[in-house]
């Protein structure tokens, strides 16, 4: 396996460790729960914004813990839900009088640990609520399935509900608000290759050399369906395609565009798409507001990249303008 | 089956726990076919959190050990996996009560138990392409053993062949349920490595039981 | 080959414009030089703070222009210096009374088109001096050869001279600095996988399953050996003693710490990194006052990573401190 | 050599251009065993931009022709080639002045002046294995054929022999300059892109020269 790793049991650990290290003024870090959260957290006088879901998704969450996004996050170990006692003791550690919200990506993992515990936070007297998060065009049939997955669109609820929190909103405002981004988000990703859990040790799946996987999630799952390679234009009308058929985006709409990398892709390459994606949009009449290109949800090393768009109003536009500030640079 | 009811709750949640870490990368393997791969891993890093505890685990019946097992899983072990075999064994633990022997109909009952809670945690069902589907064809099989008279010793050789099939059988099913059911029709093809977890166990089981000698 | 990337020679350009549609209103794209500029530059007030060097770097360095870092960027090709007509007329859109500083990266064909880059716009006037960056210790025996490589840490002397030029230093000051801290600055680096330039389309060497290159550059080039994989910490301590080794940092010094991946390798692994380089510096006395920990200096694809530690002073740790803005965040 | 200068020049220079852009890839995998696999997209890059303005290069001589083709090089390519490659045709342009014919002399001072400021451009050598490895042996023994009385038909299948040769033997040494010389000692073994690339395009000069039917 071609990783910086020591022993794999130790991955998520050392790299809390690590992230603890390099932010000792601004971050805590308690073993116990894999729990990072901000030194000054919780304050009596903002709601907690709490994250869990996988490790493997990096910067998602943990280190996009910081004033005006969250304010702890609980990951499990790779691609796993964190266990409900992490959740559990994370809520006791963020109680705040405004409550908390637990934020969670719609994987059933996530949701049983995070409906557990709640339920065992609140039996301690503690307020909470959860705001499932579920911007994945990629999954349809909803009604047989579970529903849509949490992606890279997630960010912009953290973003937004972490604004409005630092502002002051109380715990039903802020769950309005997250509602309302889920709500006019929508993700598409492609896979070029496949990626490397460190206890797996080698890749998830094989893809031929001009195969690419069309619709995946973030836990290095095989997509929707196996596709050629096409020139990276093409590759972003088909993921427009998708994204903007589904909410749908009409003209005169003005949008967030982000371009997410999915962890091994250089972002010389996200710009050649978000170059596309950009002018492709412009041609249907849609604006371009507000620009993200980067990793901002990643699964561990795989080559690829995903397309989200949000459409803004003024309320949601001002919320993703707020001043934020992480371990890294996601606004 | 006779016997002591705590010891052979002992036997089997520590065969099921060596069976787990023994094969973490077969199911991480299993898993990764059309799923994220960390099955045989949480699997394996939740039993083994279960055996570090293994001495000091609550032993007044053969229900509280099963209740306190399933609360350790339930409640430290991340993934889809703990919460539903946590489930699974707090709900067994119930059905067993402080019962001090165990006749086949109650270990019926547990299994029952077990695979309702799955179904009410994992809101799924047989036919979802998961564990269930090796679980419940296995219960139903030592149901009818025991109806028609079978001790354990046949019963169960019998219970883990019909686990067998029925996760060998989920190659034709499409995953509705799990990460494995995001890639929608490209699941089928391959088996659930959850029911092929069940598969394996019970044959583990199998043949603990046929070692230790149970008294048929 | 598994990018996403239309037709190759174009790859620079549309980087180039999707990074200006990215960043509209704070950037300025001169598509006939490969030219991205502050759209506020040149300053009167002000030293201008230029950088060429080959594409296939990023962020750097198209993706640093912005207050308190680059006045502007004009790479070349992939790997490739720009063409000497690039540096002239970037120098004259630049053109600053209070003069030009070209930062160049120590390598032959960027030296020559500095060079005489740099000639020409003093033939029309212009007052430029050039800052050559070194900071590689993996390149040895530099009095037979062409000398130390420019590699990751010229981030540092980029943002040391940016906040000097914004604080309103002269050229003759901003040199000073520049010097100061590429002096006290030292890189190495090492490689996981090889990478795949576009225009070649496949990966420019092979590396067995379990071989990586110690002592890489960031041009893709082999490195100085071929070694066995380690564990993580095992690497870390190769990469530290050959930069402790080398300037040397003493017992009782502070330094920054930079973790910086070369495009393939997700950040969960250089938090791993950074974890034990942190701690080895403490075991030895070193304090790390600033950490790093991302993506600066990149060579495409390529998995690996390089540490960097630069010895601060209180003139240094200020100008690192100091604000700053970019497509990208670096500090 | 004998003939009109311009169209002798027009001749190597085009050679040149064609030979580069149609060996870019080849060239390219020749950088990338112990370099960074650039050179041949640089080359054919440059010599396609010489060849986009072709017909409007000042043609005055023949001197004149390769100073303006090694401006569009210095100034308009990127990479180590660009000013290296320019920095020759300027000098070569510079020494054969306006010269309406072309004496094997001229030729021979042509190509040491081409030499000569890639040494000041580059801050190199022969023995850095660089294209100076080729292209100095070439001229060298170009110089040796026209004193003995060879005519150019003659001279340049031998020069480019003496290329090709020294092209070759660059695998025995190790690179001091260029990318090449950041492997070290790991550079021995191969072959140096540069001076491989001297080597064919003096092979397509001498073929070119052949079929033109030039007058010996
Ligand atoms: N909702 C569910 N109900 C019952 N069993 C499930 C459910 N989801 C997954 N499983 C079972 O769990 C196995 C996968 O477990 P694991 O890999 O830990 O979860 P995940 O799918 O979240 O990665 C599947 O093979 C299946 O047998
Ligand atoms: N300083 C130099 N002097 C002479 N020739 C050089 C020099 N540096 C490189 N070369 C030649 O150029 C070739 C490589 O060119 P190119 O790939 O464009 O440059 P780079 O080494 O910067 O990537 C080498 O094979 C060598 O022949
Ligand atoms: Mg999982
Ligand atoms: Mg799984
Ligand atoms: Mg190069
Ligand atoms: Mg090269």
């Amino acid at each position: 396996m071609k990783k910086f790793v020591n022993d794999p049991k130790n991955y998520v650990a050392e790299m809390l460790e690590g992230v603890a290290l390099a932010n000792p003024d601004s971050l805590r870090y308690v073993p116990a729960y894999n729990l990072i959260m901000r030194a000054d957290a919780p304050r009596a006088d903002k709601v907690s914004i709490v994250q869990g879901s996988g490790s493997g998704h990096e910067p998602a969450h943990v280190m996009v813990v910081g004033r005006g996004l969250l304010d702890a996050a609980c990951p499990g170990d790779v691609f796993a839900a964190p266990p409900m006692d992490y959740v559990y003791e994370t809520a006791k550690l963020l109680a705040s009088p405004k409550g908390v919200l637990l934020l969670v990506n719609n994987y059933t993992g996530d949701r049983m640990a995070f409906d557990m515990g709640k339920e065992m936070a609140e039996a301690d007297g503690i307020r909470a609520e959860i705001l499932t998060v579920n911007d994945d065009v990629a999954v349809q049939d909803s009604t047989y399935t579970v529903g849509r997955r949490g992606v890279a669109g997630n960010f912009f609820v953290i973003k937004a509900v972490g604004a409005a929190a630092e502002q002051g909103a109380d715990l039903d405002e802020v769950l309005r608000i997250g509602r309302k981004v889920n709500d006019v988000t929508r993700t598409m990703g492609v896979a070029l290759t496949a990626c490397t859990p460190p206890a797996k040790g080698s890749p998830l799946f094989e893809l031929g050399g001009d195969e690419i996987e069309f619709g995946v999630g973030i836990h290095g799952e095989p997509g929707r369906e196996r596709r050629r390679i096409k020139a990276a234009d093409a590759i972003v009308d088909d993921l427009l395609e998708a994204v903007t058929g589904d909410l749908p985006y009409r003209s005169g709409d003005r949008v967030a565009l982000m371009i997410n990398g999915l962890g091994g892709t250089p972002i010389s390459e996200l710009y050649i798409l978000y170059r596309h994606a950009h002018r492709q949009l412009a041609d249907r009449g849609i604006t371009v507001g507000r620009s993200y290109v980067g990793e901002y949800c990643t699964s561990l090393d795989m080559a690829g990249a995903s397309l989200t768009l949000v459409r803004l109003d003024e309320e949601i536009d001002h919320l993703l303008a707020a001043p934020a500030e992480a371990a890294v640079r996601v606004c | 089956m006779s016997g002591n009811a705590l010891a052979g709750a002992e036997l089997v949640v520590r065969t099921i726990a060596e069976t787990a870490v023994e094969n973490e990368k077969y199911f991480g393997d299993l898993d990764a076919v059309v799923g994220d791969g960390d099955f045989g891993y949480s699997l394996a890093r939740g039993f083994e959190k279960l055996l570090e505890g293994w001495d000091s685990l609550d032993r007044s019946d053969a229900g509280t050990f099963l209740k306190r097992s399933g609360m350790v899983l339930a409640s430290r072990v991340g993934g889809t996996s703990g919460p539903l075999w946590g489930t699974a064994f707090l709900r067994a633990g119930a059905a067993a009560g402080s019962t001090e022997d165990l006749t086949g109909e109650q270990v019926v009952a547990m299994l029952r138990a077990a695979a309702e809670g799955i179904k009410a945690r994992g809101q799924s069902d047989v036919g979802d392409k998961t564990l269930l589907d090796a679980l419940v064809p296995l219960t139903d099989r030592l149901e009818q053993e025991f109806a028609r008279g079978a001790g354990a010793m046949e019963a169960l050789p019998a219970a883990a062949g019909a686990a067998r099939d029925a996760a060998e059988a989920t190659a034709g099913m499409v995953a509705r349920r799990g990460r494995a059911s995001y890639t929608g029709e490209r699941s089928r093809g391959s088996v659930d490595a959850g029911a092929v977890a069940v598969a394996v166990i019970a044959e583990r089981i199998s043949e603990s039981w046929q070692k230790r000698g149970g008294t048929a």
